[in-house]
């Protein structure tokens, strides 16, 4: 399991523009960090670096003692508004399938849904879905296959008051247990975290 | 291994839905069967020369017509982002993926060539060839259009690019098949080909996934 | 809908006429179709179609009911979907299957009589073909009704369709006369008279009577099956809500 | 009218980017007339007798499986729910819709017809007929398939049950422009048939609209 | 123009549920007011009734003077997560057909480009963009094409500090020249509101 997450000296170039450079950061085990900055200032592409999924210009992530090729094969969830859940299949198929892709079991999938008052929904096809209850959805799979890092993307905005309370009980929950959160966002978290801010 | 047949599950379901499965396969070749006397005429002697022929062309037109969204949707609504976070190796998500739709419309479509060809007049003892020849060719095309769907990833007409990329590897198969259900109709050795028509399955079915994930990773990044 | 009887647009009137209605065109559709086979049988041999012509009398009353059913099919549709009318919602559902039931005995007794006439069980000609449409677009109109979850949005669009798929009907109507098939043209519903002879024309007309009182019969069982299901849902929604 | 003109041309930019355009279609008859003879073999006899009728049928086919998706793209992302909400009648906008994807679609394929045919060995007198019917049958098939596309929206198994609905409703003008093209080559009076299929063109871009709008505010409610 | 919206005791039923009956609110031009409720209340809902996308199970909607099918017709703007871009088509053809749909010309859709400050990013394609600017594209037509009711879904949630602002002011601008504003948020907004809360 991932401990500890090391950003040096990350530099990130989309389009010919240069994002940012000079970003570092290191986050261990228990910590969250607040990612923030204006739109357009490269919080998602940062975080979707850090997943592999696009190259750096400059510096070096690392996972602590964990190669980062396990640590990006299922050692961390990825959180983003592009969930993939496909509008015409219904919520109990995506979860049970985004669970087990995930390396969860049809237990854990159901302790997820349970623990997301998703139960109600899951017959439903995901285009009926509010946004709240699509966006619990996709966090179901953060509870469904534990893994170390999260990176979450603007998580919270389309919950209500209550769940983001609850949302962020889990998040600590996470933390207590060792995990480590690295999250975009424009609105402060409802958890102590470290902070981050691109420039724009 | 979970995980591989849970996502083989979801990729026959979603190409399923997405217009195949075996209703549409029949749906498809009884449009076929029906449209083509209709439109060249009913003489049985020319419809029966041409039914195995035309069942394989419309195996091979079917399959170029359904498989160049075989990525488009699940790299637009961020699935493959998905995809590629997990310790299963991205070669063999994409071998699954053309497996899955190969399954939901090759396969098929395939079982319904032999019908659709003796509905055409073919004679019946070619059916099994007919079925074997769809079996191998739908393989081939679905491995051949998963890497032209891949390859047309985030470019501008997806569509265009994948038809010409893929119109080309998609003629060998095509040659090999038409070739053995041609000498099979005229009494002639027909293995030939048809061992041609299986090497090239294999042949993609062992590269197509190398080059589908190279040409993912780079669409993503 | 003022202009429609009062029995159509009332579910309780309805009821209360379908409840001896059924029954009734139930057993006039048996003893016309008894006494009408009785004559079909015992017709002279034709003298070009000999034994076989004897077909006739269950392939032609089938083959005109199959059109009716899908005239009704379209008249109710077009009610459900302008005045969202439940019953003619139901009517609409009912009729399909019956329709498609029809028609399959259409096509199965054409096929067998093509055999000795033709040579052939089938050919794709214009009249055969776009019967086998027909058959289709009822396939599609259930089809579409059974995979749509939402009852309202699924009774609609598949109104919608039953009435595209009424641009059939004319297509089979005149296919012998546009096209030069094999199928023989009308020979009893023309405007200038049945040319049929009359030892064959009667035993046709009594069977077509009898498959339309047949049909009718059970249009109106199936509506009343439908209505009973519908208010059962309705109450089973009723009390889950509490 | 300045947002129709801007809306067909956003139409045909989609459906060109969704697999369609003068390339594909040129691709897909090539395809269409390289894979025939290598299919059945190349006795010239044989491929005249039968090319406009491959071509016509091609043709339907090729409309049947790119059409299915005209509206559902629009219909999960929200884009017809702003489509709808606008001054335009909704009939008129899936009018313009339809002939959107006509352009990139039906069009180009249709001039590539006379010339796959002519390719086949076809008489190249019989090219103007040819492209006139394959012109009208495409505008059938693309009213047709956007009216079966509507319906479908929201539906389980939707590309199936699109299929489901418009094969049948293909029938028609496959015989009509089958029949004109058969009588065209046997020397025999063709213009009844040809004029059937314009009657029925005309009735399905006449009808179809009224049928889809129907069918896309009863999905989206 | 719009100048008056009345929901009169309105009712919305989903898939067998009752989501909300009773609900009553009228809005005068220049008034904005904040749809509040929990996740899965009928905010989204409640807006595509006044939208006239989905149809009320009772009650009634009313715009004044304004024919409702002309109301519907090119009297509203409808601002949702759903926001009909195509990934792959550019900003700048996005934004060009959209204004242009909505009624409003090449010089206003400019203008709307310059004020959300999108130009530079005109060239990109819509996948490009991070969801802040593709909220900013989303929000041009507002500028592009005036029109008297705007219905917006959750309108700030991408948005940085300074965008949020801006947003501010364009509303109250809007507010001042006589419009009215329905939002469904979960948090307020940088507007003076009525308010009406959907129960749970
Ligand atoms: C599957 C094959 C067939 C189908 C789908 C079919 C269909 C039809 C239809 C739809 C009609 C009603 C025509 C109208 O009301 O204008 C009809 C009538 C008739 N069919 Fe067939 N038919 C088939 C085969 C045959 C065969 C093999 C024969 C015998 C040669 C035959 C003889 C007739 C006759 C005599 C009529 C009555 C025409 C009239 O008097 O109006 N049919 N058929
Ligand atoms: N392929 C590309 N070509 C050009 N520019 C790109 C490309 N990909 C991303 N960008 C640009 O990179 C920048 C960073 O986007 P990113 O999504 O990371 O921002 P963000 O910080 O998440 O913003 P937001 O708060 O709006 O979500 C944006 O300005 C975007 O337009
Ligand atoms: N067709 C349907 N069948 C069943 N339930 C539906 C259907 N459409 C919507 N719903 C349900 O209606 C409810 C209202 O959804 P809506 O999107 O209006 O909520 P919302 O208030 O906007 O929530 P959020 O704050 O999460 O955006 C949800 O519980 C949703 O699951
Ligand atoms: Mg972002
Ligand atoms: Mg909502």
């Amino acid at each position: 399991m991932i401990r500890t997450l090391t950003i040096e000296d990350a530099a990130l170039r989309r389009g010919g523009r240069l994002l940012f450079e000079g970003v570092s950061l290191t986050l261990q085990a228990g910590q969250a960090c607040a990612l923030t900055g204006p739109n357009g200032s490269g919080k998602t592409s940062l975080l979707r670096a850090v997943a592999g999924l696009v190259r750096l210009e400059g510096g070096a992530i690392g996972f602590g003692d964990v190669d980062p090729h396990d640590a990006r094969g299922g050692g961390l969830h990825f959180v983003t508004h592009a969930d993939g859940l496909k509008p015409a299949r219904t919520a109990a198929e995506e979860l049970a399938f985004w669970s087990r892709w995930c390396g969860g079991s049809e237990a854990t999938a159901q302790a997820a849904a349970e623990a997301l008052e998703l139960v109600p929904l899951l017959r439903l096809e995901v285009r009926r879905l509010s946004a709240g209850q699509r966006r619990r959805l996709t966090m179901a799979r953060l509870l469904a296959a534990p893994r170390g890092l999260w990176l979450l993307d603007e998580p919270l905005s389309p919950l209500d008051a209550r769940w983001r309370e609850t949302f962020g009980s889990l998040m600590r929950r996470h933390l207590a247990e060792g995990g480590l959160i690295l999250a975009a966002v424009h609105d402060p978290l409802p958890i102590p975290t470290l902070s981050l801010e691109l420039p724009a | 291994m979970n995980r591989l047949v849970a996502l083989l599950a979801r990729e026959t379901a979603l190409a399923w839905g997405r217009g195949g499965g075996p209703m549409v396969a029949v749906a498809f070749y009884a449009g076929v069967a029906t449209f083509l006397p209709l439109a060249i005429g009913p003489e049985p002697t020319r419809l029966a020369a041409i039914a195995p022929g035309a069942a394989w062309v419309a195996l091979a037109l079917a399959s170029l017509l359904s498989l160049e969204r075989l990525f488009e949707r699940d790299y637009e609504d961020g699935a493959l982002d998905q995809l590629v976070l997990s310790p299963a190796p991205l070669e063999l998500t994409c071998l699954i993926k053309c497996l899955g739709q190969w399954m939901a419309n090759g396969a098929p479509l395939a079982l319904a060539a032999p019908v659709a060809a003796i509905g055409l007049g073919a004679d019946p003892a070619s059916a099994p060839l007919t079925l074997a020849c769809a079996l191998l060719g739908g393989l081939a095309f679905a491995f051949l259009g998963g890497i032209g769907a891949a390859l047309s990833l985030g470019a501008r007409r997806g569509g265009l690019l994948t038809a010409v990329i893929v119109l080309p590897l998609f003629v060998p198969p095509i040659i090999f098949g038409g070739g053995a259900l041609d000498a099979f109709a005229a009494g002639l050795p027909w293995t030939g080909g048809f061992a041609l028509l299986g090497a090239y399955a294999l042949a993609t079915v062992a590269v197509g996934p190398i080059a589908m994930a190279a040409a993912c990773r780079n669409a993503l990044s | 809908m003022s202009w429609a009887p009062a029995f159509l647009s009332n579910p309780e009137r309805f009821m209360a006429f379908s409840r001896w209605a059924a029954p009734l065109f139930g057993l006039i559709a048996v003893g016309l179709g008894v006494w009408g086979l009785w004559l079909g049988f015992n017709v002279p041999d034709d003298y070009q179609q000999g034994q076989t012509v004897r077909i006739m009398f269950i392939h032609v009353p089938a083959a005109w009911i199959c059109m009716f059913i899908y005239v009704c099919l379209a008249v109710a549709s077009f009610l459900s979907l302008i005045f969202r009318h439940a019953l003619a919602d139901a009517a609409a559902q009912a009729a399909a299957p019956l329709g498609a039931a029809f028609t399959f005995l259409a096509l199965v007794t054409g096929a067998l009589w093509g055999r000795p006439m033709w040579g052939a069980y089938w050919v794709w000609d214009a009249r055969l073909t776009s019967v086998l449409v027909l058959f289709l677009i009822y396939l599609a109109y259930i089809a579409l009704r059974a995979s749509l979850d939402d009852e309202t949005k699924a009774s609609r669009a598949a109104a919608i369709l039953a009435l595209v798929g009424a641009i059939n009907l004319p297509i089979i109507k005149y296919s012998v006369e546009w096209w030069n098939t094999l199928h023989q043209g009308a020979s009893v519903f023309r405007a200038d008279g049945p040319t049929l002879a009359p030892v064959f024309l009667w035993p046709l007309l009594i069977m077509g009577v009898a498959y339309l009182a047949a049909f009718g019969s059970l249009w109106l069982v199936r509506i009343r099956g439908e209505v009973w299901k519908r208010r059962a849902e309705a109450a089973a929604m009723r009390t889950a809500r509490g």
